[in-house]
């Protein structure tokens, strides 16, 4: 349990949304990766908690006043920007081969 | 002590031999590793001095093997363990022999693991060590696995996993057991010791009674697998029915015996406390086992499989025997060991052949066989009689003794071994002699007697013609000369078994020293016990 | 927060998904709808209640509802069925975050996300969705793969077990919270400190404050450090002036350096390596791109091999086969 | 092992076995009645190996029989009342402990020879001797074939019965208790080619394995009891404890009797016995009607000090006999197959031998026994040969006026002769030994059994009603026959005598003209002709005893004294046996245990009783027989009418049908006990192979399989599956962690 103690003077109601809403977006993220099937949507999902985790980023860094938080999210653009080219290209060249987008068209990848 | 090692180390020699060794030659060369293995116990056994007292000969020595915590290559035998290594060993070479035609690819590695088999039941039987008896124990699975898996029927990989997982799970509880005995003994003498005699001598006197019983009951449970008793027993028909021939005799002959063998030499002597607790439990078992299987029996079209219930019920009535815990009952036990493995062997032999020649063995496509075969229908009715406990031939000297235990296993002391079962129990078993005559008799009737019915696809007829030269016919000279060593000495434990009384006696007393005194004692708690088990199951407080 | 309060509302949320998931249409689908921005709503309260903020403040307002935007958004990502709409909804979840982000005061990185974000990935996607995506059904969707999601009960398990671990702790938040003044002054003083590594900033600002206070701006020169006020809003650096007086200059918050510049700095002198390793990132994301981009032929791997100037194997490659075939 | 020598060395030493001072030398040679028979068989087995084609087997198991016979002869000239035991060899024998009351458990090979074994074994080897040389010719056709099998189990019955009747210890009867029923069932089954033999052989077996488990349990009972199973040590320990009132000892008499009622066939075990008749005629005779049979009558004898403390269980085998006798009476009064008619009338006459043990006349039994031993051997052989000569005939309708065939005359004589003794027709032997039974029923001190003195003389008439049927109905009136389809049993062994193509064209039986033409019976010849003119011979000569005690009063029954200087009489106290040294005293002995009878001074129908039942007996058979000439000879429609007329009307229809169809009693037990038994099995099967090992054997194989097969779609190699596990496995260690960060809170 968490004891709200009363003594505490008030947060900051900022920081809990974007908190939240950071967990919801990796959640959701994660739901979207698991659930769809669709490479290109798959990416997309990842991009999502890349989202999330930005904003937990922002977040955390005005929680604690600091800016190294939004320094991180620009590395995590970066990051997001190299994997959707690289990502992208794998996904052109996948659908070249089996004219279908869907990641089950690679089951046969699996070692068993 | 040399010949012991002899008799194990030839046929592991032998399997090295084998395997480097031509195909063709494989078979010869294990018949004569398997004659020489029996002619070296048998040397042993001419020599052996404690026949008629009981004792253990050689004294084991302290050969070590594994030195951290003092286990041994113990080896020694008493007159039932010598009896029971005699059994096996004279049984190999049958097998070996029965399945020069049989068996006729792989032949190099099949005789191979045959041999290995028969090294590690010999272990089993000699073993002084605890610890080398399970390996003993336990090693048999792998080559009776490849063996099953390799040449058995169509669902033999099915029979093979079913049997080694099954048996394996077992032996867990009895590694479990005997490992909780070693620990214990070491936790309060400060030693290792793995000696079955020491650890017997520990755990019978050191033990509190509630322990024991734990103790028995995990030994029986690992035992009773193996035995197998009911309801465990699933794993058996299966097996037997896709073994080949040969592993089939081997595994009724001697495989079984070790369970009974295991729960006669550990559980009983560890714990007596436990034994004599459990020994109504294990009895209604046993004699559920006695007419369930006989009437699964009765209902059966495969002969093989017919055979392989029937050892379930037999069995039973063995267990029974011993847990009689009187000397009459658990002689009659021994020696019913060694009879079935005699009688179920042959029978299953003598299936086997039928089945060489026609592929067939449901009663339903075959049938009437004594037209083609009479000396193979001689010799069925002849193991059949045996088989059922026919007076004159070994069947009925075991089953007999063993159903008169139960009988006597009264409350009164007037045998001095006041015994937990009684009347009631021997009834129901009897009633075994019944069931086992109406389907041994069915077997007889439908399989050997009545109108020839042959299998209508005369291909297989013909390619067994063309493949081994058996066709039809009756059973060559090889064959009679398997079955006629079988058949006497069938006859002369029937006509004459004094001299195996007499040896089993003396270790037969050894083993039930302690459990006059037990069974008394289970006795005279017995009105609290029942009200303590009505009350709570697992309480159990005698100690 | 309350766990169990907080588990039940995720779980709620993680209930609507759920049900979204499966593709509902008409009134089941507006109920998931409702259903999941019920307990959507009902853990946003529950974070606005857990800070202990007292009063209205129009900023949790417009938070609120870009989180509420961005997560409706991303729902639909997840489970439209038609991947162009996937992305665009994306689109949207980046401006919500966007609004986030400035309504948290990270002005630059709100700005960088979208130009960075709509402005350069998506338009990657839309692309790639283009180049790859069949034919769509007039209306209707395309692809059986996109229709169905996959075993959405497991993923919305264990989506949504993480969401009530990650909330958990975001609950906890406050237990490390200091003192809004306190947190504040810190931060200034870190500006401040920040500052102090700008000194063409900090001369400008003097400078300023100097001629705001009608002394001579020009020819003076530190008389020593910049010394920040408790409360962190003001700071005094004293500077003699030209004609030799000394002169305490008070700096005050507004004159310290925006969002864009603080952290500029702070990438240059806190993480430079960091920011050599993006840039190599990005050279190689480029120079991958580029490989993979690249007109690839289908050929056997004894193809291959020749062309490689390598012995050929006589292996037949049964998947490229297959695939002719 | 040196056990080799030493059984080599004690079966050498057979002649030279303990013998007690005062007893004749001779009697050490008693062993040679058991092995005789017992190398017969195994010069048999040898035959057979060596595959010989004569009728050498058939000659080596006369000789060996005959020597028996002729041992037992000796015995005769010299077997004192005192009990001789002879041990052969140790069997089963061990002690253990020494603190216990009962500390070891004996049962060895030994001899009992005492006057009534010598008189037991003398018609057992003697009829056994005459029936396989009337084997020998009757069984030609199987020469090469059957007949080497047929002779070694003809030896291993007579070794069994010889262990079972001079076994010196319950271990050694039950020895040869189930070493009979092993013979019996390879000689039934011995056509093994035809499945109703098979099925027959295999009842045989069963019905009589549930009596031996009543032996057997009896066996252990009275070691429990007594400590021993020995009957010399039996014998002075019951002394010791003469009635005890335990109901181990109580049990044991009833338990005994199961074993006994399943061997000799009695209510309600009798059913096997007419079934066994589809094996050989000669094993009939020998085994199902004159030896065999009787071991239960022997047990029950022989074991008779362990009856008499027990007056209820002499009761129940009082009743079971009586009603035996009648229910058999009246099922072969309605049977038409003759072999099947003198099955009954051999349980019915079984069921005589009961009554009389169960109304303490073991001299009545065992004489009864021995008159019936001849005269149903005489009967069954005649009508082998009528079978042998007719290829295989047997239905009573279809065969008539055979005394006038030529070759058939002397049978058919003979034939008449057994009818007449099995009638009981006054002054034949059976009439004697009727009579005795009867009498004791009548004035046996126990009130519950006087009524089957009545129901015995309702059986003595009917039997004399359908013996007679048969007999005139088969071998006096009009010649006329019809030849059976088949040499009985030879299904497909080429005979001679076969009616090749004689069944079938005739539609109706009648026109004898016609199978003259093709089917000419042959009579037997000398190997046949001989043993039944002996048995003959025998048959009349059975009542040799009682003539002599007719002529002259003071003269003992022979019978009667090999009974009584024997464990079965109880008349006297046990002790007294061993003090009588001398014939004469014994004899004495048994006039007074005649006196006995006397003394009871029951009257019947205000006579005196053995007065009123010769006459009254001598009434029953006289009646029955001119009801049987009046139906079967002189106007044969009559039967036939009066079959109809009883038919015909409801109330009485079921006394035909009941009787025709055996009361329907292998039915009833079909119904009650083996289709339930065997629905049973079939469920066991169902549970054992698909609850236990398919359902929780195989289930608790197939959970990790079942675990992995959860799991398998994960790894399918769809991205997503590992993607899951990994997500999965994040969160819950996340939460985990929480969790315990959480609880550290507090």
């Amino acid at each position: 349990m968490n004891p709200i103690d009363p003594q505490l003077p008030p947060g900051d109601p900022l920081v809990m949304l974007g908190l939240l809403a950071s967990a919801i977006l990796f959640a959701v993220g994660i739901v979207g990766f698991l659930s769809r099937r669709n490479m290109i949507t798959m990416f997309l999902c990842t991009e999502l908690m890349f989202q999330g985790a930005g904003l937990a980023m922002i977040s955390y860094g005005r929680q604690h006043m600091d800016l190294s938080g939004q320094v991180f999210v620009i590395f995590i653009l970066t990051v997001a920007a190299a994997e959707a080219a690289l990502a992208l290209g794998l996904v052109v060249l996948l659908y070249r081969r089996k004219e279908t987008l869907s990641a089950e068209a690679w089951k046969e990848l699996a070692e068993s | 002590m040399n010949l012991i090692w002899a008799s194990i180390l030839i046929p592991v020699a032998t399997a090295a031999v084998i395997a480097v060794a031509n195909a063709r030659a494989a078979r010869s060369l294990a018949a004569v590793g398997s004659l020489a293995s029996l002619g070296a116990l048998a040397a042993f056994a001419w020599q052996f001095p404690a026949w008629s007292t009981g004792a253990v000969f050689p004294e084991p020595c302290g050969c070590a093997w594994l030195d951290s915590i003092n286990a041994t290559l113990g080896v020694g035998f008493d007159s039932v363990s010598l009896m029971l290594a005699l059994l096996e060993a004279f049984l190999i070479p049958i097998c070996v022999i029965g399945s020069w035609t049989a068996i006729s690819d792989r032949q190099r590695e099949y005789y191979g693991w045959f041999m290995l088999l028969h090294a590690s039941i010999l272990v089993a039987f000699a073993a002084r060590d605890v610890l080398l008896f399970y390996v003993g124990y336990e090693f048999t699975l792998v080559p009776l696995l490849f063996i099953i898996a390799i040449w058995g029927g169509p669902e033999r990989r099915q029979a093979a996993h079913k049997l080694f997982l099954y048996t394996f799970l077992g032996s867990l509880f009895f590694l479990g057991s005997i490992l909780f005995v070693g620990w214990q003994h070491h936790a309060s003498t400060g030693l290792w010791s793995w000696d079955m005699g020491t650890l017997s001598s520990f755990a019978s006197a050191r033990l509190p009674a509630n322990t024991q019983f734990w103790l028995f009951a995990a030994l029986l449970a690992g035992f009773a697998v193996k035995v197998p008793l009911f309801p465990v027993h699933t794993w058996l028909p299966l097996a037997h029915n896709q073994a080949p021939t040969a592993g089939s005799v081997i595994l009724a002959g001697t495989l079984l015996k070790l369970g009974t063998y295991g729960i006669f030499r550990l559980a009983l002597p560890m714990a007596p406390e436990g034994g004599a607790a459990l020994a109504v439990v294990a009895s209604v078992l046993c004699t559920v086992a006695v007419v369930y299987a006989a009437l699964i029996c009765w209902v059966q079209t495969d002969a093989k499989k017919l055979v392989a219930y029937s050892s379930v019920s037999h069995l039973g009535i063995c267990m029974l025997g011993l847990f009689a815990l009187n000397p009459v009952g658990a002689q009659g036990s021994v020696l019913y060991m060694i009879n079935h493995g005699l009688s179920t062997g042959a029978l299953f032999l003598l299936i086997g052949m039928a089945y060489e020649r026609y592929h067939v063995k449901d009663m339903d496509q075959i049938g009437g066989l004594a037209k083609r075969m009479p000396v193979w229908a001689f010799f069925m009715v002849f193991f059949t009689m045996s088989s059922i406990g026919l007076p004159g031939l070994n069947g009925f000297v075991g089953e007999y003794l063993c159903l008169f235990g139960t009988y006597i296993a009264t409350g009164d002391a007037s045998t001095g071994y006041p015994g937990l079962l009684g009347p009631g129990f021997a009834l129901v078993a009897g009633t075994g002699l019944i069931l086992g005559a109406m389907y041994m008799l069915l077997l007889v009737g439908r399989y050997v007697f009545g109108p020839l019915r042959e299998p209508k696809d005369e291909s297989h007829g013909k390619h067994a013609h063309d493949d081994h030269g058996a066709g039809h016919g009756d059973l060559t000279g090889r064959e009679v000369g398997l079955l006629v060593p079988l058949a006497l000495v069938c006859l002369f434990i029937g006509v004459y078994p004094k001299p195996m009384l007499q040896a089993i006696g003396p270790v037969v007393e050894r083993t039930l020293a302690p459990y006059p005194a037990a069974v008394e004692r289970t006795l005279k708690s017995q009105p609290q016990a029942a009200e303590a088990a009505k009350a709570e199951p697992k309480e159990d407080d005698r100690g | 927060m309350i766990p169990p309060l907080l588990y039940a509302a995720s779980a709620i949320c993680a209930v609507g998904l759920f049900l979204l998931l499966r593709q509902p249409t008409g009134k089941a689908r507006l109920g998931a709808t409702i259903l999941g921005l019920a307990g959507l709503a009902w853990l946003l309260v529950q974070g606005v209640q857990a800070s202990g903020a007292l009063g209205f403040d129009p900023r949790v307002a417009i938070m609120s509802l870009a989180v509420a935007m961005a997560t409706a958004a991303a729902v639909r990502v997840i489970t439209t069925t038609r991947p162009v709409f996937a992305a665009l909804y994306f689109v949207l979840v980046v401006v919500a975050g966007a609004v986030a982000y400035l309504v948290m005061g990270a002005e630059f990185m709100a700005f960088s996300l979208i130009i960075v974000y709509a402005g350069a990935i998506l338009i990657t996607y839309m692309f790639v969705l283009m180049l790859a995506q069949q034919a769509p059904d007039a209306g209707g969707p395309s692809v059986a793969y996109d229709r169905i999601a996959r075993e959405p009960a497991a993923a919305v398990l264990c989506g949504f077990v993480l969401l009530a671990a990650l909330a958990s702790v975001v609950g906890d938040a406050r237990t490390t919270k200091q003192p809004a003044a306190m947190v504040e002054a810190r931060a200034n003083a870190a500006a401040w400190n920040r500052m102090r590594g700008m000194p063409e900033l900090v001369q400008e600002r003097i400078t300023a404050e100097l001629a705001a206070a009608g002394k001579d701006p020009m020819g003076w020169s530190p008389a020593g450090g910049l010394e920040v006020a408790q409360d962190g809003r003001t700071a005094m650096m004293p500077v003699t002036l030209a004609d030799g007086t000394r002169h305490e200059t008070v700096l005050k918050a507004a004159d310290l350096p925006v969002n864009s510049t603080s952290l500029g700095w702070e990438l240059v002198t806190s993480y430079p390596g960091s920011l050599e390793l993006a840039g190599v990132i990005l050279l190689m994301a480029m120079l991958g791109a580029v490989v993979l981009a690249r007109r690839q032929t289908d050929m056997a791997e004894d193809d291959r091999r020749a062309a490689a100037g390598l012995s050929r194997m006589n292996v037949e490659d049964a998947d490229l086969a297959g695939d002719r075939a | 092992m040196i056990a080799a020598p030493a059984m080599l060395s004690s079966v050498l030493a057979l002649a030279e076995g303990p013998l007690d001072a005062h007893a004749a030398p001779e009697l050490r040679w008693a062993g040679l009645a058991l092995l005789l028979p017992l190398l017969s068989g195994v010069l048999c087995l040898l035959c057979g190996w060596m595959k010989v084609r004569s009728k050498l087997p058939a000659a080596l198991t006369i000789a060996a029989l005959g020597g028996a016979f002729a041992t037992i002869l000796r015995l005769q000239g010299v077997v004192g009342e005192t009990p001789v035991v002879i041990n052969l060899f140790d069997w089963i024998s061990w002690t253990w402990g020494d603190a216990s009351r009962f500390h070891g458990f004996t049962a060895n090979v030994d001899l009992y020879v005492d006057r009534l074994t010598v008189f037991w074994m003398l018609f057992v080897t003697g009829l056994g001797t005459l029936i396989a040389l009337y084997a020998s010719e009757y069984m030609e056709s199987d020469v090469g074939k059957g007949y080497t099998r047929f002779f070694g189990a003809v030896s291993i019955f007579l070794f069994a019965m010889g262990c079972l009747v001079m076994g010196g210890n319950l271990v050694m009867l039950y020895l040869g208790w189930e070493g009979v029923g092993l013979a019996s069932y390879l000689l039934i089954g011995y056509y093994f080619t035809k499945p109703e033999a098979v099925a027959a052989a295999k009842k045989a077996f069963i019905v009589n394995r549930i009596g031996d488990l009543g032996l057997a349990l009896a066996l252990f009972l009275t070691w429990q009891c007594y400590g021993t199973v020995e009957y010399a040590a039996l014998w002075k320990a019951i002394e010791a404890a003469p009635a005890s009132s335990e109901w181990t000892a109580q049990a044991i008499p009833w338990l005994l009797m199961l074993g006994a009622f399943g061997k000799s066939a009695q209510l309600p075990l009798y059913v096997w016995l007419p079934d066994a008749m589809e094996g050989p005629t000669p094993v009939s005779a020998l085994i199902h009607a004159a030896t065999m049979v009787t071991a239960g009558v022997y047990l029950i004898a022989r074991m008779f000090p362990l009856f008499v403390v027990n007056p209820d269980a002499l009761a129940a085998v009082a009743w079971v006999g009586g009603l035996t006798a009648l229910l058999a009476a009246t099922i072969g009064m309605a049977q038409y197959d003759m072999k099947r008619i003198w099955a009954y009338s051999t349980i019915s006459q079984l069921g005589y031998m009961f009554l009389g043990l169960g109304v303490g006349t073991t001299f009545g039994a065992s004489y009864h026994v021995f008159t019936h031993a001849f005269f149903k051997a005489l009967l069954f052989l005649t009508a082998g040969a009528v079978m042998h000569g007719f290829a295989g005939q047997l239905d009573i309708r279809k065969l008539s006026g055979l005394l006038k065939v030529p070759g058939f005359r002397l049978v058919s004589l003979l034939a008449v002769l057994g009818c007449f003794w099995l009638a009981a027709f006054p002054f034949t032997a059976a009439f004697f030994s009727k009579d005795e039974i009867l009498v004791s029923a009548f004035t046996a001190k126990d009130e519950r059994v006087h009524l089957l003195g009545w129901i015995g003389l309702v059986v003595a008439a009917l039997t004399a009603y359908y013996t007679f049927r048969v007999g005139f109905r088969v071998f006096f009136g009009p010649v006329k026959y019809e030849p059976g389809d088949e040499h009985h049993g030879h299904d497909d062994h080429g005979h001679g005598h076969d009616a090749h193509g004689s069944h079938g064209s005739h539609g109706s039986h009648g026109s004898h003209h016609g199978h003259h033409a093709e089917f000419h019976p042959h009579g037997p010849r000398w190997a046949i002709r001989v043993p039944l003119v002996l048995i003959a011979v025998g048959a009349i000569l059975a009542g040799w005893p009682s003539y002599r005690t007719m002529l002259n009063h003071d003269e003992p029954n022979w019978v009667k004294t090999q009974v009584v200087q024997s464990s079965a009489y109880q008349g006297g106290s046990a002790d007294s046996h061993g003090s009588h040294a001398g014939h004469d005293e014994s004899s004495n002995e048994v006039a007074h245990a005649e006196q006995a009878h006397a003394d009871h001074g029951h009257l019947v129908l205000g006579m005196d009783a053995h007065t009123a039942v010769g006459r009254l007996g001598s009434l029953a058979c006289i009646a029955g027989i001119l009801v049987s000439l009046y139906l079967h000879l002189i106007n044969r429609g009559a039967a036939d009418a009066l079959r109809r007329t009883l038919m015909g009307s409801i109330a009485t229809r079921w006394i035909v049908v009941g009787a025709e169809r055996k009361w329907m009693v292998d039915e009833f037990y079909d119904w009650v006990i083996r289709l339930p038994l065997r629905l049973i099995a079939n469920i066991l099967s169902a549970i054992d192979e698909l609850l236990l090992d398919a359902g929780i054997v195989n289930g608790l194989g197939a959970l990790p399989a079942a675990v992995g097969r959860l799991f398998r779609p994960l790894y399918g190699g769809v991205v997503q599956g590992y993607a899951v596990t990994m997500a999965g496995g994040v969160a819950l260690v996340a939460a985990w962690v929480i969790w315990i960060w959480l609880r550290g809170a507090n």
